[in-house]
């Protein structure tokens, strides 16, 4: 592990000499290795999965800076602002985006903020909240917005648009409320997702590439806990967030699960440490700040904290008014890939394809995949059916499916009845080829080395009673 | 003075404006021949990125690239005092004393050694050439080559007989395995191996070779992909079978455990008959190894050594530990070795139902169950050697010019070797380390050498899900030389491999951000200049044709057909495969689009070492050079051939398999014009 | 010289021993003259074959009929896509059909209807071979073809391996059945028959002595000359010349200038229809108005579109009289013409047979290929066998060898009449000067 | 001196042999890349002493210097496990202690007392299978079949047909395997497959001594290839100097066998089989045996052939088996053991006779499965019979 170490303490040099040198900071402006907080006088109690108030929208919240080494001195950065909060740094280390709001009327909108000169510029000026900005690779932003119409009902999608607010494009279209976004090294976003429809589910981590392709559920936190905050990622290919235990109320942990192998990896790293953690800031492999609240205390402030120990550090800060819900660093740092895109939007359509609804499930006994063969799928909309397809023999299906359109997969048998799912909600952006290896198969399964009958036909069309699309037909290279 | 003054603002004046007057036309140029070649309009104009990198001869060729040594295969002698690494592209055996941790004697040996093994007293070691078809025998006191025993075609690993009187060497090029008796030096026999075999090993009891193939056998598109292990008898010196790798290829070297129990082999997984869709979830490659039990009825166990969002790409060696407890494999593709429990391996494989291990080998979270480390190393690390007592293993770092010397205990890197190669970084250098890395595609799945195995190719079609799903089959193309026969891609759409390599390439293949500039600069200087033909040893070593090439050449360049019917230009072969690359490089029909094809026409390929390339056509469905025509092209539509006896269409194909690389043709054009100009003259 | 002389008596008593116990001559077989048999008159054979027919030892016959047939098969195989005789065996393939289509019409084989499995032979590289093979796995009870002799060869050495019968009712190259195939029947006489009558008719009847020879450089023309250049030579008249053209060719002039320069009295044209038209086109252009005679397969209506006028007075043979007053001959002309609105040929009258035969032998043998053979191989059931095309007289191989006809232009018609006995012509004959 | 060169004849005869001396010259150039293979040190690897020793030492056999005679026989048919009773092909395969039978519906192997039958469904290019043989040196089996050519090898089938390959034709009626050589003789002619080279030669009528691509059988032996061509006598091709011989009826006439001892009996010619230094060729007009001076006929009213109407023949050491369509013949030329089964029953008779003359008279049984033998191998004390109806073992009795 050290090795990934050493890669890290390479990459992040000026980081360091910053970080241990110190730079004294007097005048209006944030210097580079200030921690970037943001201050919430309210408590996140309850979060709102579906709209995000009392979560990702504070009332009254704050963005400070702070120098590590001189914690007395904080910086006010939003003080124009009535409501400011998420702060996240440009590669550089000379910007920052943050949701806030102007006014206590206003709607949240996404700002960028110049940290030499703390100038403020708005981003966007939709009618509808937003939050959770991010920079994604080539001078644009993602962000979470409030949607609603008659497919998500009243959700929070992702967009994406430029730094000047122009170019907006929704990525992701299902009845689902996405917050908490982060980009990972990758290139990919990762948020927490909570499904709405039919009815509201647990929030689970879900990865997609930037522009709402091959969408795909990350982590699913186990039963009895939530998820709270939004993914860091270390640089031991580590994601670090907070769940809350319901079973132990009142008692919010950190997490760490392998970016390798997201799904059984989960070590809860604050379990033996009375009190209670909302967020935790990687900063170096065997180094985090966190926001940490002692028991019995009333506010949450910034205190370091040793994964491999799992032992609470110095207190960094803490201000009694206020609880530090989320910590960015101002500095210089990677940019995350700049992931090449597939969506083309003369398209209407997407493909998908499945090599085998029936694909073996190793947690289920043999005999319950003789008596369970599916035969046919049943595409679902949000209200509506969009037809039953017969599968092929070696039970895969290749489907064309109308773009940006939420539905769902429901496999059957001969007689009609259910064998599974339906499953979570898929979308295909325009021109977006997919591929799965089953249905509700273990998801660290890959495709079988072969051809699947169904790819040899001509996809069908869903929704099934459109006979025809007539559209571009575009050629990838 | 005032009158040259003026005559000097009138100079400079008029150079200004000629500059003024020129610039705008020669930029406006540049900037349109750039983005012609490159296929973007932000390349920022540097000439070097072409014309300088590219240079493939002549003094700026000499000076800015270098000679470097590029470890490949390593032997270690039984004290671990003497470790003996083939340089592959210096074509010499390096000796390093391990514990001066310096190389003592280089050994000049044949064209592109690939195999160094030693017998048992350590008296003679042996080394085989692959581009030159022997092994050469090497006196270990005197560190001289004393003998050499010629071989078939490729000779790559090699293994000698348990009672040392025989030796085997894998005729990677023709799919055989040599058996030459040691007393006479002279080969007696050759058995039939896999596709492409590579690696040989000796079972510990000394009764049976394992040999290993990198290609999978040649089927049409849609079949299962099947790699064979041959199992030789010691014995007998006879094949007595042939296991099927099912899913699996590229298996490389082979180690077993020491009581004989399993066999361990480095294998690719790949899922070519999937549509090229999506990276994520194994999509396009997984890599693993293969885990043969030995016993009698023993199963053919594969397992992968990928996580599910980060993938090992292109395993190569393996080597376990004397105690038979840690296995380490080396992933060229990522920089990595992979260090696994064997007894982890053991329990999961004895408590796990056969069909269960099937599902498995899909399984990308299995790894956890078995590995204990991934340990980091220089560029492309390659072969694998364990000292004999177990501390140490040598790790050859093909692309860095370096061995490894890992501590099995602390399981971290104690020391390196440097062999003493070139200390800087070529440009073409550079590029054969990105084409040779995974970390140009998401999650590390593959590299361009996965495909392009020794930057040939791998011998699958691939289904490029181009305009649907299911549509338009790719058959992998060589890379050998490739520069010199633009355009590229099948239906030539792209004029240049910056293009090929650039944009749209990571849109669909590597899904990943594209290569930077700096990155393309050098992978298309390793691409032009780096990847030459080897020499066609076996069909036409010195050029000269044999009677029934030569009648099949006069084929090939026939213009009357056997019925004295003029054969229309359109027809004949030599007028779009004409030489030197046996290419005109312009487009056409022949008839071979599938109806599952898109509508196009064929950027005509070229010719060179043809016979190395199977399968053939753009779908990959000619298996062989004859079923182009007995196959696909009944109607004459692929030039014409249907007046041919079945002699005449193998005198053709052994024409075909004669055609070697441009520069030889080049070359006799060049003599052919000083001939007849000295004719002219007399 | 004492060594000399023991080898030498030795010589003499093997020689007599071997004539004691070499084998008398019972009859000539393929009606070879008495004075053509060979070495007849300087020695007697050790060993003549084709006397006897051969027997099938071979198992089979005891296999039960299959009783879960839809159809009955029966294999043909002919020239009908991409070879310069495929009008030869588009007739022969219609001949068959028609006789398959007559037999269904009355109830096929115990109800279940035949069924002819069509298969083409040229194709590159010995594909009849694999025709065979083809056949073989469709399950076919007998076969017919072929026309080309090297197809048909190739043919039978697949049917000897497979075991299945096969009728022959275009292929007149002798060898054929010479091969010693008990599987094998023609009931087209061979250019053996040809040869001598035409022999008879250029050198005895019409008294030539320098003839000249152009022929396809095929194997039809290749074993169809041979047999005349055997037989003239006999007779003491070797060929003057003997000059070859490819398929397809068209421009004779070169071989015809050198036949000219031998300044021939009768020139002997061996070739498929069409060259052969226009050979003696070319002739006539060339000044040379010897007479000409011509091979069988000018007995078409192509030869005499092509040749027009100038075919007046060509003579050659023809295997049966496609103008014989047989009221079955006319029946089958008629039926023919009505569903395939052409005139048969002599490949489509002797498929007809042919098939006929087939269809015969499977309906009474059973389904059986050994027993099928069996009969069709008796020398009994067929033999004499009245087909449109005359009588069936099997030799001991099973070749037919009823007499033939002579085949003449008159009036831009061919007209025929049987071929005249071989006559002996002992002045000739005497004046042999060659080494036999 | 100038008149010399004026005249005209002299000009032309120098012409004539310029051009003569360059094509001589041309030849021998041509020829080079022929005979020694592109390196010369692999043309080592033609040492025909080593072949031969190999495929000695690979079949030692223990067939007496006498003339065997074999009893005991056991008849196998489909009701032991044969796929069908139509057997082509019998090869012992004494490495692998097992009996390989081509039939006309798979490929069946005997070992340890039970039968295995391969098909097209295991990877053979047809299911008659007509010709085996295997390489003494890999031990690969290689089956000619209805429809292409397989190598069996370490469990798995390769199949070479006319499409994928240069070879000839797919009906493959017999194959032989010498040294690293694979001859077939097919229905487009004789095929040689270099196994290592992979080149595939064809021999037809454009470039051998044969009128029409008509092979039917070969073997090989001393670095020569006997081809046994349908209607061409024997065709011999040297595989050093790659010329050939033919050897063909010398009285010129299909119907008649003019004298017994002059040649090949007959043009049509079945199979030919090389050992002891003496060319044993079988046609269906009886049979010849060639010492490379003499010419000796064999039929059936002046020998003990058991008919003049030959299958095939193997020959092993000094003596050959005949395989005829009235029982199985041996011989060593002089000595003749011909075994009969009677009709309508299990037993039969070996007939023991000195050229044409009865000796003895031995009673079998049970006999031989058929009198129609297609096919026979002989191995140590062991006779294996492939017939029309079924395939037999026999033991050697003296």
């Amino acid at each position: 592990m050290s090795g990934v170490g050493l890669k890290f303490f390479r990459g992040f040099p000026a980081f360091l000499i910053i970080y241990v040198f110190l730079v004294s900071c007097t005048g209006k402006s944030v210097g580079d290795g200030m921690i970037i907080l943001t201050e919430s006088p309210e408590l996140l109690r309850s979060p709102d999965y579906s709209e995000g108030t009392v979560w990702r929208y504070l009332p009254g919240a704050r963005i400070t800076a702070v120098n590590p080494d001189k914690p007395e001195k904080i910086i006010v950065l939003t003080e124009e602002f009535s409501s400011a909060c998420f702060p996240e740094i440009s590669y550089d280390g000379k910007c920052m985006l943050f949701t806030a709001r102007k006014n206590e009327n206003d709607s949240w909108q996404i700002w960028e903020m110049n940290l030499r000169n703390l100038k403020s510029r708005k981003i966007t000026s939709f009618d509808e909240n937003c939050t959770d900005p991010v920079y994604l690779p080539g001078n644009r932003m993602a962000f979470s917005r409030q949607t609603i119409n008659d497919t998500v009902g009243n959700a929070h999608c992702i967009f994406t648009c430029r730094l000047d607010g122009s170019g907006v494009q929704q990525v992701t279209f299902s009845p689902a409320s996405s917050f908490a976004n982060t980009v990972l090294k990758d290139g990919r976003i990762i948020t927490v997702n909570t499904v709405l429809n039919p009815q509201e589910a647990d929030p689970v981590l879900q990865i997609m590439r930037p522009d709402g392709t091959k969408a795909d559920l990350y982590y699913k936190a186990p039963a009895g806990c939530r998820l709270i905050s939004s993914v860091s990622e270390t640089n031991d290919r580590h994601l670090i967030f907070a769940e809350r235990n319901a079973g132990n109320p009142g008692k919010d942990e950190l997490i760490s699960i392998s970016y390798n192998r997201p799904l059984h990896t989960r070590i809860n790293l604050t379990s033996s440490i009375d009190g209670d953690f909302l967020f935790a800031l990687p900063v170096a492999t065997d180094r985090f700040l966190v926001s940490y609240r002692k028991p019995g205390s009333e506010s949450y402030g910034i205190c370091e904290f040793d994964p491999s120990e799992k032992k609470l550090g110095r207190q960094i800060y803490s201000d009694p008014r206020y609880n530090v819900v989320d910590a960015v660093i101002a500095v210089r740092h990677d940019r995350p890939k700049n992931l090449p895109s597939e969506v083309d939007m003369h398209v209407k359509t997407g493909l998908i394809m499945c090599q085998n609804i029936n694909v073996f499930n190793a947690e289920l006994p043999r005999s319950f995949h003789e008596t369970h063969k599916a035969r046919r799928i049943e595409v679902v909309g949000v209200d509506t059916t969009y037809g039953v397809v017969d599968v092929e023999e070696d039970g895969s299906f290749y489907l064309k499916v109308i773009a940006d359109t939420p539905f769902r997969i429901k496999t059957i048998d001969d007689n009609g009845n259910l064998i599974s799912g339906p499953c979570s909600w898929l979308w295909l952006r325009p021109n977006e080829r997919r591929g799965c290896v089953g249905c509700h198969e273990d998801p660290e399964l890959v495709p079988r080395n072969l051809l699947s009958i169904a790819v040899t036909k001509d996809p069908v069309i869903i929704p099934v009673h459109i006979g025809e699309i007539k559209e571009k037909i575009v050629e990838l290279e | 003075m005032k009158k040259i003054y003026w005559k000097l603002v009138l100079i400079i004046g008029v150079i200004g404006l000629l500059i003024i007057l020129i610039y705008p036309p020669f930029h406006r140029w540049a900037r349109a021949h750039v983005n012609y070649q490159t296929a973007v309009e932000d390349h920022p104009l540097n000439c070097l990125s072409c014309h300088l990198y590219t240079q493939k001869t002549g003094l700026i060729s000499k000076l800015i690239n270098a000679d470097y040594y590029s470890p490949f295969n390593l032997a270690l002698s039984n004290d671990g005092k003497r470790l003996y690494v083939v340089a592959e592209e210096s074509n010499t055996l390096l000796v390093v004393d391990t514990e001066k941790r310096k190389v003592t004697n280089k050994i000049k040996v044949g064209y592109r050694p690939h195999t160094v093994i030693l017998d048992k007293d350590e008296k003679y070691g042996y080394v085989s050439n692959q581009w030159e078809d022997n092994i050469y025998v090497i006196d270990l006191g005197n560190n001289i080559v004393i003998d050499t025993l010629d071989t078939g075609n490729g000779p790559a690993g090699i293994a000698l007989s348990s009672d040392g009187k025989f030796i085997y060497a894998v005729n990677s090029y023709t799919n055989d395995i040599s058996v030459i008796d040691l007393s006479s030096g002279r080969e007696w026999k050759r058995l039939a191996a896999g596709n492409n075999p590579t690696g040989i090993g000796m079972s510990p009891d000394g009764r049976r070779l394992l040999v290993t193939s990198r290609r999978a056998n040649l089927v049409p598109y849609g079949d299962p992909v099947v790699c064979e292990l041959t199992v030789i008898d010691e014995d007998t010196k006879m094949v007595i079978d042939r296991q099927d790798m099912n899913s699996a290829y590229m298996l490389e070297n082979i180690a077993f455990t020491p009581d004989g129990e399993l066999a361990l082999i480095p294998l690719i997984r790949p899922k070519n008959l999937v549509p090229s869709i999506q990276v994520e979830k194994g999509f396009m490659m997984t890599n693993g190894m293969a885990v043969i039990e030995q016993k009698p009825d023993g199963r053919v166990i594969q397992l992968l050594l990928d996580e599910p969002n980060e993938y090992f790409a292109d395993p190569f060696d393996v080597a376990i530990t004397p105690d038979g407890k840690r296995a380490f494999v080396s992933h060229a593709g990522v920089n990595r070795i992979s260090v696994i429990d064997m007894d982890s391996i053991r329990s999961f494989i004895s408590h796990t139902p056969t069909e269960m291990l099937e599902y498995y080998s899909n399984h990308l979270g299995i790894s956890s169950k078995y590995l204990v480390k991934r340990i980091v190393t220089g560029a492309n690390p390659k072969g694998l050697v364990l000292s004999s007592d177990g501390r140490y293993l040598y790790v050859a770092e093909h692309l860095e010019d370096r061995i490894a010397v890992i501590s099995t205990e602390s399981l971290e890197t104690v020391n390196t070797i440097d062999l003493g190669g070139p200390k800087r970084i070529t440009v073409a250098r550079q590029g054969r380390r990105i084409l040779n890395n995974a970390s140009g595609t998401f999650q590390t799945q593959y590299a361009c050498y996965t495909c392009h195995p020794d930057a040939h190719e791998d011998g699958l079609v691939y289904n490029m899900a181009s305009k649907d799903m299911g549509r338009n089959l790719a058959n992998t193309q060589s890379l050998r030389d490739i520069g010199d026969t633009p355009p590229f891609k099948w239906n030539g759409k792209n004029q240049t491999i910056y293009k090929q390599d650039g944009m749209r390439f990571s849109t669909v293949l590597t899904r990943n951000e594209a290569f930077n500039y700096k990155d393309l600069d050098a992978l298309v200087a390793y691409i032009v200049t780096g990847i030459p033909y080897p020499p066609n040893l076996l069909y036409n070593p010195t050029g000269e044709l044999n009677a029934m090439q030569l009648r099949g050449k006069a084929l090939f360049e026939r213009t009357i057909d056997n019925h004295g019917n003029e054969i229309p230009e359109k027809q004949r072969c030599i007028t779009c495969h004409p030489p030197p690359y046996f290419t005109n490089k312009n487009f056409e029909d022949v008839g071979s689009l599938l109806a599952s094809d898109d509508s196009m026409l064929f950027d005509t390929p070229h010719l060179n070492n043809i016979y190395a390339s199977p399968p053939y056509l753009h779908h990959g469905r000619a298996l062989t050079l004859e079923e182009i025509w007995t196959v696909y092209a009944e109607e004459d539509t692929h030039g014409a051939v249907n007046d041919f006896t079945k002699i005449e269409l193998n005198e053709l194909i052994e024409y075909l398999k004669s055609i070697r690389e441009p520069e030889y043709y080049i070359n006799e054009s060049k003599k052919n014009k000083v001939l007849q100009a000295k004719i002219k003259n007399h | 010289m004492k060594n000399l002389r023991v080898i030498f008596t030795g010589l003499l008593v093997s020689v007599s021993i071997s004539m004691a116990s070499g084998q008398q001559l019972p009859v000539n077989y393929g009606n070879i003259p008495d004075e053509l048999v060979a070495f007849d008159k300087y020695q007697k054979a050790y060993k003549y074959h084709f006397i006897e027919p051969m027997e099938f030892y071979g198992a089979g016959r005891e296999l039960p009929f299959p009783t879960d047939l839809k159809e009955v098969r029966i294999g043909f195989l002919g020239p009908l896509e991409g070879s310069i005789i495929s009008n030869l065996g588009q007739q022969m393939l219609q001949g068959s059909v028609l006789a398959i289509e007559e037999a269904n019409k009355k109830g096929g084989y115990k109800g279940i209807p035949f069924k002819l499995m069509i298969h083409n032979d040229v194709g590159l590289w010995g594909a009849a071979a694999n025709e065979l093979v083809k056949m073989d796995d469709e399950g076919v009870w007998a076969w017919l073809g072929s026309i080309d002799d090297i197809v048909s060869h190739v043919a039978i050495r697949a049917t000897l391996k497979l075991e299945i019968p096969n009728i022959n009712t275009g292929d007149p190259d002798p060898t054929f059945t010479e091969t010693n195939i008990p599987w094998v029947l023609r009931t087209i006489p061979d250019d053996r028959q040809s040869s001598y009558a035409l022999v008879d008719k250029i050198f005895v009847k019409d008294k030539h002595t320098r003839v000249a020879v152009i022929r396809a450089n095929n194997r039809y023309g290749r074993v169809g000359i041979l047999h005349f250049n055997r037989t003239s030579t006999r007779i003491g008249y070797p060929l003057i010349i003997e000059e070859r053209f490819m398929d397809n060719e068209t421009d004779f002039r070169p071989q015809l200038n050198r036949i000219k320069k031998t300044s021939p009295d009768a020139i002997q044209i061996w070739g498929n229809a069409k060259e052969s038209a226009l050979i003696l086109q070319q002739i006539r252009e060339l000044g040379m108005n010897q007479p000409v005679y011509a091979s069988d397969r000018v007995v078409s209506k192509e030869f005499l579109e092509i040749a027009g006028s100038l075919a007046e007075n060509i003579i050659t043979t023809c295997q049966y009289n496609p103008e014989a007053n047989d009221p079955k001959l006319k029946a089958f002309k008629a039926n023919y013409v009505k569903r395939f609105g052409q005139e048969p040929d002599v490949f489509a009258a002797h498929a007809y047979d042919g098939m006929n035969i087939i269809i015969e032998a499977i309906r009474k043998a059973g389904l059986n290929r050994v027993l099928i053979r069996d009969l069709l191989t008796d020398l009994k059931t067929f033999q004499g066998y009245q087909g449109v095309t005359g009588p069936i007289h099997f030799d001991g191989t099973w070749n037919n060898i009823r007499p033939i006809f002579m085949a003449q232009v008159k009036n831009g018609k061919f007209e025929f009449y049987p071929a005249p006995a071989y006559q002996k012509d002992n002045t000739i004959y005497k004046k042999t000067s060659m080494g036999y | 001196m100038k008149r010399i060169f004026s005249n005209k004849l002299f000009r032309y005869s120098l012409l004539v042999l310029i051009i003569a001396g360059a094509g001589v010259l041309g030849l021998s150039k041509s020829r080079k890349p022929n005979s020694g293979a592109m390196k010369p040190k692999k043309a080592e690897m033609a040492d025909f002493s080593t072949i031969e020793s190999r495929e000695k030492e690979a079949r030692p056999g223990n067939i007496s210097e006498g003339i065997p005679i074999y009893g005991n026989w056991k008849t196998f048919t489909e009701k032991d496990g044969l796929p069908s009773d139509k057997c082509y092909a019998v090869r012992i395969d004494k490495e692998r202690n097992r009996v390989l039978v081509g039939t006309h519906h798979g490929l069946a192997v005997y070992q340890d007392g039970k039968w295995t039958t391969y098909t097209k469904e295991d990877g053979l290019a047809h299911n008659g299978i007509v010709s085996i043989d295997i390489s003494v040196l890999t031990g690969d089996v290689w089956i000619g079949t209805l429809g292409g050519l397989n190598r069996w090898s370490g469990g798995k089938f390769e199949t070479f047909t006319q499409f994928n390959s240069g070879m000839p034709n797919d009906l493959v009626y017999n194959v032989f395997c010498y040294g690293k050589d694979v001859w077939c003789a097919t229905g487009g002619g004789a095929g040689h497959y270099d196994t290592q080279t992979r080149q595939w030669e064809i021999f037809t009528e454009m470039n051998a001594p044969m009128h029409e691509p008509w092979t039917y059988a070969l073997s090989a032996g001393d670095g020569k290839v006997w081809i046994a061509a349908w209607g061409g006598g024997v065709i011999e091709y040297n595989t050093v100097t790659k010329q050939f011989r033919d050897y063909v009826d010398p009285d010129g006439f299909m119907e008649i066998d003019l004298q017994p001892d002059d040649g090949v009996v007959h043009d049509i010619t079945t199979a030919t089989s090389y050992s002891d230094g003496i060319l044993w060729i079988s046609s269906y007009f009886g049979m010849s045996r060639y010492d490379g001076k003499n010419w000796k006929g064999y039929f059936d009213h002046d020998s003990g052939i058991a008919s003049n109407f030959i299958n095939f023949l193997r020959a092993e050491r000094n003596v050959v088996f005949v395989c005829c369509d009235e029982g199985l013949s041996c011989t060593d030329g002089t000595t003749w053991v011909t075994y009969h089964k009677f009709d309508n029953s299990t037993d039969g008779k070996a007939i023991v006779k000195e050229g044409n003359t009865l000796i003895k008279e031995v009673p079998l049984s049970p006999s031989i499965s058929h009198n129609f033998i297609i096919g026979v191998d002989a191995e140590d004390d062991v006779l294996w019979v492939a017939t029309s109806k079924g395939v037999c073992r026999g033991e050697l009795l003296n």
